[in-house]
């Protein structure tokens, strides 16, 4: 176990989604593309080998026609803090330190160079957010020309996965520096899809913070809680709108969603049978 | 020496044990690592200078302002431009992925001659000075042979400098064929003349102001208007708990996330509006106090109605229930601030005139027209105020040549172009043209009955495109005069997309050219200029950037430092206060002779016959792939999902419960056959389709670009061919009958 | 696996693994050096030896 | 030819006969070795895993081989700690078998990762609480207790041995080899499991994931347990094997009996337990995380129910029975089919815990996802059983594996000529004693 950081209020950064306003356009996956240097091939339509560290979803309600009911699921990666904080899926099972969980923003980080492509991180991830570069990356004759320099492009036979704009949160912090500013502001640390979301459906910043929109929309609870499998849940939300994916695992993700519709929330977890969401917190345990 | 076994033994073990000890193995082992990090092959972006500049997309007609974040000379990020008044910050996948436009591999780099057969893709480069000089020659000996109404051209259907530096080329060389893409605008612009007499005016729809929004088609959520405008939008719906209803047999992204999914028959939107506008008056919902002080001719309106568009026919028509017409009928005319909203899809190809007009007419009944919330008239941008073109004999014998395509003739008498006609005209055998400019346009790829255009192409004896990318038009030229993309020119945006107040946005460039390309308009100019004569006195500037910035003249200043200007304020704040209908006369005709004989129309019937063609294809669009002339970057093909495209195979959407019947699995090989046309397709089964319908998508199937786009999934114009609306002689086909075999 | 990486921490888990781990090497390292001496001890004094295992 | 390599006393093919096996399996060898060296070049794109099957065959090749060459640590165990002493007959069998299975499975890890030039980051920068950088630390330290338990074996041939340090050596080894196993034991306990904690600590996917005692999830010891329980059915099956290919008796059936009837009871009792973890599984873990676990054999074409009865029922029960009970463990028949099904058993076992894992899909609107895998991956995880064949064959012609083929296979006269013996061609004459030609 790494030591406790003692440090008072911590950074949690995260987002929230809101499906009903997510048109499934695709301008936060191309803007990732664009903004992280993501490599692109001529046939992109396996999507298994498709690198998309923003992926939109589509889901339906499963009804036939004309009661079908479509929502869409954009998935960054969900920046999981586990049960407890830095125990990541992914993070935990890293043989090299190559992915890691940074407890000074909640961002779980890639180190490209250092990653040596086991892919067990890939297997430990629920979510499929993570992709391996199972090809060299090659940008037709001139096209390398729109690179950024922000990101490094990675090199065949690593790992690579959202890193929240990791590189956004640096410039903003050089800024915050130069001014002589402790703090971040809110809006000098946003992702490459929050700014580009032609809907305004994505909402980032800190969920530690009572004056980020995230806080206030996702409302988390301090108090971390078990759920009746006694799984620890880290920043529940106390909005009855937003869910997280795959909650009950305890991977305690940064991701949150916001939906009116109660069988979006539903398709956000497996229930068996007659289950539902609000039977998972029959006895809450304050810690 | 006598090397012992022993002795080789030691040797072996001791070179080996010694090695392992030594600092090599450990040495080689890092570096190895080191230089697997640092694959020479894996590029390295070089840092630079970060600046910014603000610029406007061009890329659809949505006109978002951008911003191109820059290190060093070259571009590396797209985003949209915060306070922006189109798009504030947002922006869509296609603008974001234009930098691999314009570093991307299908750039033309330089004026190329076509060398081998007529598109066969064999090219000769050549100097801009001989690009120019062999056109221009071309265009001398027209018009000394007197025939300068042979030269034809196609362009966009723009406001702004470049499309009217074409339009006053063909004027002054002498030609009236002057062909623009049409689209929704130019059957709103007929409904607009029509309804309130204004003269080359553009709708604007107040969506963000509207509580319940009935779309008639429009792919509100899938690049319909302004995209990011209308996605901004709907999110405000969301937030005011505003109503979507989406009418349309497909479930679109638009329909997926409307409040209500109404799938009616393909082609019942007129019928529906009309039914719904008959209940509307005869349940005494209407607006009466707006309706009597500002619209004419509601009784014979009426009676038409009354006569041929009871609920109950119109319910049996369009396949749903008269009740739920009723009900729609009911929450329209009841909601505070109602908007009813027309174009199908994004709005690429224009409406039905009959279509338009009844949806317009709803508007007007609820007395929502120029007011919040509502639909208002807007003039034409009238900023470009150059000097009369003086002709010369030759020219002005030309130009007394009819068109081509009969628009504005009385068959058509509110039509300006209608280019589905021209090609209609030149594939039935007329061989009057002889010269074709193509530019900012690819109608070998986006008209109906692609085989047809490429006929018709192939028998025009000189074309010259002026295509940025190889293009499936640009391969059927015989010279390309590359213009510069968006991101390396200068150009006025002025934006006709639906927006309630005009603004023109200023297209500026953000790199140096990349290649050898020169601006559209620079290209006329010089082209005019070398014509000489009364064409090149009609073309005085020095260039194109002197002739923009002496047409926006005062404006230039603003432009460049905002980035856009508007030209004035918002019609509506004004037209509010008056409550009137807006337009020169101020009133809104609801009907007179002209409209009865749009509404009374039959429909034009769609092409071939239901019983060897037992279903309806049905085009769509989608967000997630470019339909217009601009070919979809490889960023968007990556959205593209795999229920669409498969490796290099299309997929043809199709009701799930009748594919089943039929004995269709997911994703098998299916031959789709239409009277123009068949393709083999893989098909898709969807609950969000009404049985007899089958959906593909526009923006596939290109044989031009590059590889990245070329040759994946099938052209949808390869399958569908045009059907004349006989009220406005545009083409406004909305499918076409096909029928599915096993592969 | 060094101290001096900067992953490492000083923690029991870290004791217990990296301990076990150089437990191991020590093991495997300081058998086979006992066993390569001691044969080059045995070779030098000489005589075949007659093990029969 | 080569008879003077050949160890004493027993008697082996023609040497042509030696050379066209060899270069038959040489020939599939040299196939996966293309295949590996595509890898290599062209990177993984050559393999049909994807972003959903980051781990597909050759994760279930390594666990597999690690499995069955489990009977190598079990059965030093079993004579250096435990001190059955009539396992000496079957050790260095076990140990050869072990360590054609752990270099195979360090071979094939070194293909499957993306950048091999970084693998050894796996110890400099180690992650203390992943599962693979222990399954990494331990399989290579085991790795190299094997290698020196494989070393004196090496130094017993007939010509290595007249080297007077080598044969202090190999003595000297001996002397220490209870040491190396017991380490060899406690490694390969650790790595074992934590093959198993690989799959068990994925709490992000529900099929593998089982609660833990300590650190380590259930799946650790049952990895352990179940190596060590079928890991001697493949040492007995390849022995069994390798007996009817040489047409000899090999081992005496005292050993291989003994070795049968303690697997017996280690497969037993690991499915007792595996049966309880599974019921466990299935009624509280899978349900708690929102799973009901018919929902992990539905709904795709290979991972039905059956998959489930072939593992529990027929690879693991089965075996198991038929291994204690005296009449069915000394008839060969019943013996080597639970061998076989055994093996079977453990292989199926490894296979869903890595690739149905993979194939089931978390998140509720995801589908199954089901994998083929390409050439160069079927190729390659051919190569270490090619490799295995030709080391198998090299030792069993030059180096004296098994003690008692001579007494279970006296040669007809003297066994004090060689060229007797071996029966070779007057090309054999020349001088036997001459050092070897190496």
């Amino acid at each position: 176990m790494k030591q406790e950081h003692t440090q008072h209020r911590s950074k949690r950064y995260g987002m929230v989604i809101d499906l009903d306003k997510c048109t499934g356009c695709g301008a936060c996956m191309v803007a990732c593309f664009s903004e992280n240097n993501v490599p692109f091939k001529k046939d992109e339509t396996d999507k298994r080998l498709s690198i998309t560290w923003m992926k939109v979803y589509r889901i339906d309600n499963g009804r036939d026609f004309p009661n079908n009911q479509v929502c869409y699921i954009p998935r960054p990666c969900q920046h999981c803090a586990g049960q407890h904080e830095g125990h990541s899926p992914c993070v935990s099972v890293c043989p090299a330190t190559a992915t890691d969980y940074s407890r000074e923003t909640g961002i779980v980080s890639q180190i490209y160079t250092r990653c040596f492509g086991c892919r067990y991180c890939m297997g430990a991830c629920p979510y499929h957010a993570r992709y391996f570069n199972w090809w060299d990356p090659v940008w037709p004759e001139g096209m390398e020309k729109y690179l950024s320099p922000n990101v490094s492009p990675r090199m065949r036979g690593v790992v690579e996965k959202c890193s929240f704009c990791f590189h956004r949160y640096q410039l903003a912090r050089d800024k915050a520096y130069a001014n002589r500013r402790k703090d971040v502001k809110e809006a000098d640390y946003q992702t490459a899809c929050t700014q580009a979301c032609p809907a305004g459906a994505i909402t980032f910043g800190d969920l530690n913070n009572p004056g980020h929109a995230v806080h206030q929309i996702v409302k988390p609870n301090d108090h971390v809680v078990k759920n009746k499998a006694g799984i620890s849940i880290i920043g529940k939300s106390q909005n009855p709108n937003v869910f997280r994916m795959l909650e009950r695992l305890g991977t305690n993700t940064k991701v949150y969603y916001l939906s009116s519709r109660e069988w979006v929330r539903k398709a956000g977890d497996n229930y068996i049978a007659d289950e539902k969401p609000e039977d998972m917190f029959a006895e809450q345990k304050k810690h | 020496m006598k090397l012992s076994r022993r002795c080789f033994l030691s040797f072996v073990v001791g070179g080996a044990a010694g090695t392992a000890l030594s600092p090599l193995p450990w040495k080689l082992t890092d570096d190895l690592s080191i230089w697997s990090q640092n694959w020479s092959w894996t590029p390295v972006p070089p840092d630079g200078e970060y600046t910014q500049v603000n610029s406007t997309c061009t890329l659809c007609p949505g006109g978002c302002g951008i911003g191109i974040r820059k290190a060093g000379k070259r571009a590396v990020k797209i985003e949209g431009l915060a306070g922006h008044p189109v798009n504030d910050g947002g922006v869509c996948l296609l603008g974001l992925s234009g930098l691999q436009l314009l570093y991307g591999p299908a750039r033309v780099k330089t004026p190329l001659k076509r060398t081998g057969k007529r598109g066969g893709g064999q090219w000769q480069a050549i100097s801009w000075k001989q690009a120019i000089k062999e056109v221009t020659e071309k265009l001398k000996e027209l018009r000394k042979k007197n025939q300068p109404q042979s030269l034809a051209s196609i362009g966009p259907n723009g406001s702004g400098t470049v499309s009217a530096l074409i339009s006053r080329f063909m004027k002054a060389y002498g030609s009236s064929n002057d062909m623009k893409m049409a689209s929704k605008l130019d059957s709103d612009e007929q409904a607009l003349f029509l309804t309130q007499g204004i003269q080359n005016g553009m709708v604007g729809a107040d969506v963000e102001n509207a509580d319940f929004i009935l779309s008639f088609g429009c792919a509100v959520l899938d690049g319909y208007g302004s995209p990011v405008r209308m996605f901004r939008a709907n999110s405000r719906w969301k937030e005011n708990s505003a109503t979507l209803i989406q009418i349309e047999p497909r479930q679109s992204n638009t329909a997926a996330k409307a409040d209500q999914w109404l799938p009616i028959n393909p082609g019942g939107e007129a019928d529906l509006a009309l039914a719904m506008a008959n209940i509307i008056i005869k349940e005494n919902l209407y607006n009466s106090s707006f309706v009597s002080d500002n619209c004419d001719g509601l009784n014979s309106f009426v009676q038409m109605l009354y006569e041929n568009y009871m609920p109950e026919d119109a319910a049996r028509r369009i396949g749903i229930d008269v009740q739920t017409i009723i009900d729609l009928a009911h929450r329209f005319a009841t909601a505070a601030r109602p908007l009813a909203i027309n174009g199908y899809g994004k709005g690429q190809n224009p409406s039905n005139l009959k279509e338009t007009l009844a949806i317009h007419a709803l508007n007007a009944l609820v007395g929502n027209i120029g007011k919040k919330g509502g639909i208002t008239g807007l003039s034409a941008y009238d900023y470009i105020r150059w000097p009369k073109v003086v002709t010369d004999t030759v020219a002005a014998a030309g130009l007394k040549e009819s068109r081509l395509d009969g628009a504005g003739t009385n068959a058509f008498p509110h039509a300006k172009s209608l280019p589905n006609r021209f090609f209609d005209k030149l594939s039935a055998g007329n061989t009057s043209i002889q010269a074709l400019l193509v530019a900012e346009a690819n109608p070998c790829y986006s008209m109906p009955d692609t085989a047809k255009i490429k006929r018709v192409f192939d028998s025009i004896p000189f074309i010259v495109s002026f295509s940025s990318f190889m293009d499936e038009t640009a391969m059927m030229a015989d010279l390309i005069l590359p213009n510069h993309t968006f991101l390396e020119r200068y150009e006025d945006v002025p934006v006709k997309a639906g927006l309630t107040a005009p603004i023109v946005g200023l297209c500026r460039p953000a790199v140096e050219p990349q290649w050898d390309t020169l601006d559209l308009g620079d290209a006329l100019i010089r082209i005019a200029q070398s014509i000489g004569g009364s064409v090149g006195a009609a073309f005085p500037w020095k260039n194109y950037k002197t002739c923009l910035k002496q047409t926006l003249a005062d404006q230039w200043k603003d432009l460049e430092k905002k980035g856009y200007w508007m030209p004035s304020q918002s019609l509506q704040a004004d037209a509010d206060s008056k409550n009137k209908a807006g337009g020169k006369s101020g009133r809104y005709v609801l009907m007179d002779g002209t409209l009865e004989t749009i509404y009374m129309a039959q429909d034009a019937p769609l092409e071939g016959d239901s019983r060897s063609y037992s279903m309806l294809l049905m085009p769509y669009d989608t967000i997630r792939i470019t339909s217009l002339q601009i070919g979809a970057p490889p960023f968007v093909m990556k959205t593209v999902p795999d229920t669409v495209l498969k490796g290099q195979d299309g997929f043809i959407e199709i009701n799930k419960k009748e594919a089943t019947e039929m004995g269709f699995k997911q994703g098998q090989a299916v031959i789709v056959t239409t009277p123009i046309g068949e393709a083999r397709v893989r098909v898709h089964l969807s609950s969000g389709l009404a049985p007899g319908v089958i959906a593909m998508p526009r923006g596939l199937g290109h044989t031009a670009y590059d590889d990245y786009l070329a040759g994946k999934g099938v052209n949808i114009n390869q399958l569908i061919g045009p059907v004349e609306d006989p009220a406005s002689g545009l083409d406004t086909a909305l499918g076409i009958r096909a029928k599915l075999a096993k592969a | 696996m060094l101290p001096f990486c900067f992953e490492w921490v000083y923690d029991m888990g870290h004791f217990v693994f990296h301990g076990g781990l150089w437990y191991a090497l020590s093991i495997i390292g300081m058998g086979m050096t006992y066993c390569v001496i001691k044969s080059v001890i045995d070779t030098i004094k000489g005589g075949k030896g007659n093990h029969l295992h | 030819m080569d008879s003077a390599l050949i160890p004493e006393g027993v008697k082996r093919c023609s040497l042509w006969k030696f050379l066209l096996a060899l270069s038959i399996t040489s020939g599939v060898l040299l196939w996966g070795v293309i295949a590996m060296l595509l890898c290599w070049i062209k990177g993984l794109n050559q393999t049909n895993m994807n972003d959903y099957y980051g781990f597909a065959l050759w994760i279930w090749a390594d666990l597999a081989v690690i499995a069955l060459g489990g009977g190598a640590f079990f059965s030093g165990l079993l004579k250096y700690i435990i001190g059955k002493d009539e396992l000496k007959n079957l050790i260095n069998y076990a140990v050869l078998i072990g360590f054609i299975c752990y270099s195979s499975a360090l071979l094939i890890l070194a293909i499957d990762v993306g950048q091999p030039m970084r693998s050894w980051f796996i110890f400099w920068h180690a992650n203390i609480h992943s599962m693979l950088t222990e399954v990494a630390f331990c399989l290579s330290c085991y790795f190299a207790v094997l290698t020196i338990e494989y070393i004196p074996l090496i130094l017993e041939n007939r010509q290595i041995n007249k080297v007077p340090f080598f044969h202090h050596l190999a003595h000297n080894m001996h002397g220490v080899m209870a040491i190396f196993a017991a380490t060899g034991a406690f490694l390969s306990f650790f790595h074992q499991g934590s093959l198993g904690g690989v799959a068990g600590v994925l709490f992000g996917r529900p099929f593998a994931f089982r609660d833990h005692i300590l650190i380590w999830p259930y799946t650790f010891f049952l990895f352990t347990w179940s190596a060590a329980a079928f890991g001697p059915c493949f040492t007995l099956f390849i022995t069994w094997m390798t007996e009817k290919i040489t047409r000899k008796k090999l081992v005496k059936d005292k050993p291989i009996l003994l070795l049968a009837k303690i697997s017996g009871w280690m497969i037993v009792t690991y499915m007792v337990v595996k049966s309880i973890d599974t019921w466990y599984w299935a009624t509280h873990t899978a349900p708690s995380l929102g799973f009901n676990w018919e929902f992990f054999f539905k709904n795709n074409p290979l991972y039905g129910k059956t998959m489930l009865f072939s593992e529990i029922i027929l690879g693991g029960w089965i075996p198991g029975l038929l291994l204690i009970f005296r009449p069915t463990r000394e008839n060969s028949v019943t013996r080597t089919t639970a061998f076989f099904l055994g093996m079977a058993g453990v292989c199926i076992n490894r296979w869903v815990m890595v690739l149905q894992t993979m194939a089931v899909p978390v998140m509720s609107f995801d589908s199954w996802a089901m994998y083929i895998p390409s050439w160069q991956e079927v190729a390659t995880t051919i190569l270490p059983v090619a490799y295995g064949v030709i080391l198998v064959m090299i030792s069993y012609r030059y180096l004296p594996i098994f003690p008692q083929e001579k007494e279970l296979n006296p040669i007809e006269g003297s066994a004090g000529s060689v060229d007797k013996q071996v029966g070779q061609t007057p090309a054999g004459d020349d001088s036997p004693l001459q050092p070897a030609q190496i």
